[in-house]
């Protein structure tokens, strides 16, 4: 594990957030992968720092009419290539989308606490549509030491694990046309009795609803499960304060999504 | 060499270009990206006597050339600013204006009495878009007379300077300057930001009620530092949309002593740096001695 | 398909969409390319009992997403207006709102008392942002009671419904707009510029002081058509950076019973036609049996 | 005369102005001809309207940094092809400069009151550098029934004039590098006892300091001439009155350049 996770369980996280850096790069390919969902690569003009899965960029879309950057999960990196995967859903992915190859960008990276990996027997990892983008790198690091679950809509959206089908991947689609039929929750449900024989922690991103769900099913047991969260955000730095989620802590309820997570511990926040 | 370096209440700042409250977090956590020394001077999170939790989400929202915030003042109290947060700037030897609120006038005078004089902080900026419990929400930078007393009874429980901080939703500007300059303010600080909205039409909701911030802001607030510059003798601090150098030197041609830069660091992180590189290069393209020598020159 | 018709004070207006005072000329200089029947109604250029020269150049200066201008209310004066200007209107049928102002109360109500009911003419909209030369200089619109005098004394001499159009300069709306409707305003529309400055960095001067139109004055009059059609049981009528049908239905989901859109015009001529078919586009598809039907529904 | 000028003079003003339309154009070329001046050439998807030398277009530049549409004297018009030479002076031209080939724009076309001409013996035709821009379409339709009059800082910007080169033209320069060295009011002056021999009529565009001396060595004469004056605008069409210029009318003063102009009589406005 700790060759893996060299940066999350060796260095202290307050020096990972040192090694942000304002880096100008070029997009390579921006291709739609699903419909609505494109894949954005971006050579980089200088190497990234060292990133932990779930730390995010904010991305600079090079459009007058987009004023704040925009967050996104990085999907993949490959020195000197960042890749993001987004969904359209407003108006800076739509520009986003038609941004054309060799468009210079501004990416801010890597930014926010990633996901933090004790040792465990074993790791499951769980998503729902464009959550996928929150923990494909984890999955890629994880490799096999994961049981990784996916849920979408319906079967066009499983391009979206493509670069992953290396890997066994648990499929529902909220209308059947592929694996499982209902959500991926219900889904993660009826394994949830094998998985907990073992030591496990959970990691999972995806929409409010799928986080809320999940946490009814491990309410009894609070198993260990950490959260990749979203919110709207405008300096991406913990700057503004814009980005809060409500958390437990009496004394200081709301805490930085981009500062303090996007990672939380699900039974920290109160979703 | 022109010099950046000015004079404000009597201290001296390695130059003008100060970021606007509540958007550079606690100082530190631009760190990562350059040191709080390049500041002129740090200007703090608004602080308030106790903690403030602030509002539920959505917070902020993108507008055409500008920002929609409705952060709620969340702050950690000026108690664990001073004990956890100072230090740094301490360390590198930072002057600071300590940003302050309340929702009466005890608290504001509360949180004043105790920030202690101390040859880092420059000023309290107060500011007084705060609504007014006490006296229907309505806020105290409205009414010259609200601000006539606020300001004195800050004055009388402080050595350290005072800023006024105004918002631009008055009837008259000038008059509530007045009020604040009768009362023995120090300086002002012009502008917060403008009370906004907006409707998502798709949903046909109301996501956010909050304050306007950013470059639709800009010539409205140069207005205003232009007005009040003219009319009281105390240095005004802009505010307002400063985006680049060049939106830096309107705020001091118009008038203004010292800049504020608020929403283009959440753009651009390092605008600050880069105005501040910027303000250099144009003293030395003018041959320009100080900076100081071009405050107010579009004024005629 | 849904109806854009609107019911105003009375009368049935085709749709809700006028042009802005002052931008759109005395009307028919728009008539080359479209014809002033397409407009819910159509709002004359601010008229006065005298006629008024205007202020010299420059009196238009861009902004970011903004206009800045200082046309200085340059009328034919209303009888002028009367004379050769209401027969392309009366020859099209086309319903009018006077826009008309005063530097002094009797001004007001002189240039009221001249304007004779006719069917077409809708009713009168106040410009309450012109200075009061008696008092200072400060505009009518910053004082309730001032506000409240003035409508009152207007709705004396006049049967035609009166409408306060309000300046966002004020303390609090809210008052200005009780000020005058407990005189009997009949509606309200918001918001008129807001005071703004330019500085030429280069040349040093400060070309343009003048009202801020446009896109960026937009989330501050939503904000104001919020506040006021949830206070007052009488319609608002939206402005403020208005530049395509989305903006529109932000405006009508606010609570704006009609829109008007001025410096879109200038960018795109076409724009005020454009709006008319979104909306009719928009309520085919949201199978919307009326206009009216969403005015306020974003107020929850 | 008649028909050359057949819209000024045998169609009343206000038929002309009904003409104007708002007609896309894609940029066909955007050359530096000299230096800080280009040549704009638009293809229009429509025909534009007949025009008279002297009236304008608004282009709107395609880019959300500039908010309003910038006026630009007719240079040259070739069904389907506009024509427009203009100086990089501020932010919009600076923008145009940068446009490239196959740019789309829009261009709200023809507009404003053109050179009105009357039967004279002879034409006198003047302009200050950029100022060419304005009346080249009246120099190319008048021919030889015109004297030309041509004034710039320097050589390098005779190219200003290279597309009437088939047209004797009197050049100053402000350095002497070529021609006359002065200005071209004081080459004017030069000529104007022998041109006043003549009944003549002037035209002219160019700086305000430019009309300013020309109304100074006019003054006694009070020679007929029509100068094209240029003002910042918002709408182009009378819409705003933002765009005036003073006049000796008592009553009403401020005259819209953009619709009672931008030609007027050098002897009713006050320069
Ligand atoms: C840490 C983090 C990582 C993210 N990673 C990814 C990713 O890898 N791929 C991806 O497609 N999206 C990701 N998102 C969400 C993405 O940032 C938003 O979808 C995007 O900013 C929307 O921009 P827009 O201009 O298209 O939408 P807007 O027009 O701004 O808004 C449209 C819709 O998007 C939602 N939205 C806007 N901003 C955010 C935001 N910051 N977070 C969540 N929802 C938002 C709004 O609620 C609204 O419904 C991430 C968000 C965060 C905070
Ligand atoms: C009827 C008319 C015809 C014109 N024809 C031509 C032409 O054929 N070729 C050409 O190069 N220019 C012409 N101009 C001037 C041209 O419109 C301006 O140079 C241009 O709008 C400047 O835009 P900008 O964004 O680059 O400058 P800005 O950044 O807006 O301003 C920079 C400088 O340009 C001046 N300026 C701005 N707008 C105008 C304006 N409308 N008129 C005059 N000066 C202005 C300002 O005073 C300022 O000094 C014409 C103007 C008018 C009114
Ligand atoms: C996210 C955010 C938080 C802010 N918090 C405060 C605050 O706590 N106290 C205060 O006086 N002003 C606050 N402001 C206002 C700014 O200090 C500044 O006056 C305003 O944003 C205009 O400057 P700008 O356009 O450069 O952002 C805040 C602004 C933003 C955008
Ligand atoms: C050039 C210009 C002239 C205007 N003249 C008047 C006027 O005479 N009377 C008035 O009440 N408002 C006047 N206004 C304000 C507009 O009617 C409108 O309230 C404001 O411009 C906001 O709308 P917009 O953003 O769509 O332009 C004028 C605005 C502009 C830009
Ligand atoms: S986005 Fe600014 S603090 Fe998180
Ligand atoms: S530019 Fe609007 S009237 Fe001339």
């Amino acid at each position: 594990m700790h060759r893996l996770f060299a940066y999350a369980s060796v260095v202290d996280q307050r020096e990972i957030s040192r090694a942000m850096n304002d880096i100008e790069g070029k997009i390579t390919t921006n291709d739609e992968v699903a419909p609505g969902y494109y894949l954005l690569k971006v050579k980089l003009s200088r190497p990234m720092d060292p990133f932990v899965p779930g730390q995010f960029v904010m991305i600079r879309v090079p459009d007058r009419d987009v004023f704040l950057r925009r967050p996104f999960s990085i999907y993949d990196y490959h020195r000197p290539v960042l890749s993001l995967l987004y969904k359209v859903v407003g108006k800076g992915t739509e520009i986003l989308s038609k941004t054309g190859k060799n468009e210079k960008v501004s990416v801010l990276c890597p930014l926010g606490k990633g996901f933090y990996l004790q040792k465990r027997q074993e790791y499951v990892i769980l998503s729902g549509g464009i959550g996928i983008a929150g923990v494909h790198a984890l999955i890629r690091r994880l490799g096999t030491r994961s049981s990784v679950f996916f849920g979408c809509a319906a079967k066009k959206e499983l391009a979206l694990i493509k670069e992953i089908d290396t890997l066994p991947v648990s499929v529902s689609t909220l209308d059947g046309s592929y694996g499982f039929h209902g959500t991926v929750v219900d889904l993660l449900s009826e394994h949830l009795t094998t998985l907990r024989e073992k030591d496990i922690e959970i990691f999972a991103c995806g929409p409010a609803a799928m986080l809320k769900a999940l946490r009814r099913i491990l309410e009894k047991d609070k198993t260990p499960c950490q959260v990749l969260l979203e919110e709207r955000m405008a300096c991406g730095l913990g700057l503004c304060f814009g980005c809060v989620t409500k958390t437990v802590d009496e004394a200081e309820p709301y805490k930085r999504v981009c500062k303090e997570g996007p990672v939380f511990d699900l039974w920290e926040v109160c979703l | 060499m022109g010099s950046l370096s000015i004079k404000l209440f009597g201290k001296t700042l390695r130059n003008p270009v100060m970021n606007a409250s509540g958007t550079l977090g606690y100082g530190r956590e631009i760190e990562p990206l350059w040191g709080v020394e390049t500041l002129g001077a740090y200007v703090t999170k608004g602080l308030s006597l106790n903690p403030h939790h602030g509002n539920p989400t959505p917070r902020v929202w993108e507008e055409q050339r500008g920002l929609i915030n409705s952060i709620g003042l969340q702050n950690v109290g000026v108690d664990r600013f001073f004990d956890q947060y100072f230090p740094l700037f301490q360390e590198k030897k930072t002057p600071i204006i300590v940003n302050f609120f309340g929702f009466t006038e005890e608290e504001y005078i509360a949180c004043a009495e105790k920030i202690r004089p101390h040859r880092l902080i420059i000023a309290l900026e107060m500011n007084l878009s705060c609504p007014n419990v006490k006296q229907g929400g309505i806020s105290f930078g409205k009414d010259p007379d609200l601000v006539h007393d606020i300001v004195m009874a800050v004055k009388r429980v402080t050595k350290i300077p005072v800023i006024a901080k105004l918002t631009p939703e008055v009837k008259n500007l000038k008059e509530i300057a007045q009020g604040a300059y009768e009362a023995g303010v120090d300086g002002f600080t012009l502008l917060n930001t403008i009370p906004a909205m907006v409707v998502d039409v798709e949903k046909r909701t109301i996501p956010i009620r909050g304050g306007l911030s950013g470059p639709a802001l800009k010539p409205v607030a140069l207005k205003a530092v232009y007005e009040i510059s003219t009319s009281f003798p105390v240095p005004v601090i802009g505010a307002g949309g400063i985006m680049d150098h060049t939106d830096a030197l309107s705020f001091l041609l118009a008038g203004a002593k010292a800049l504020q830069v608020g929403t283009a660091t959440f753009i651009d992180p390092y605008t600050i740096p880069k105005i501040v590189k910027g303000l250099e290069e144009y003293l030395k393209r003018c041959r320009c001695p100080s900076i100081g020598a071009i405050v107010g020159a579009a004024r005629g």
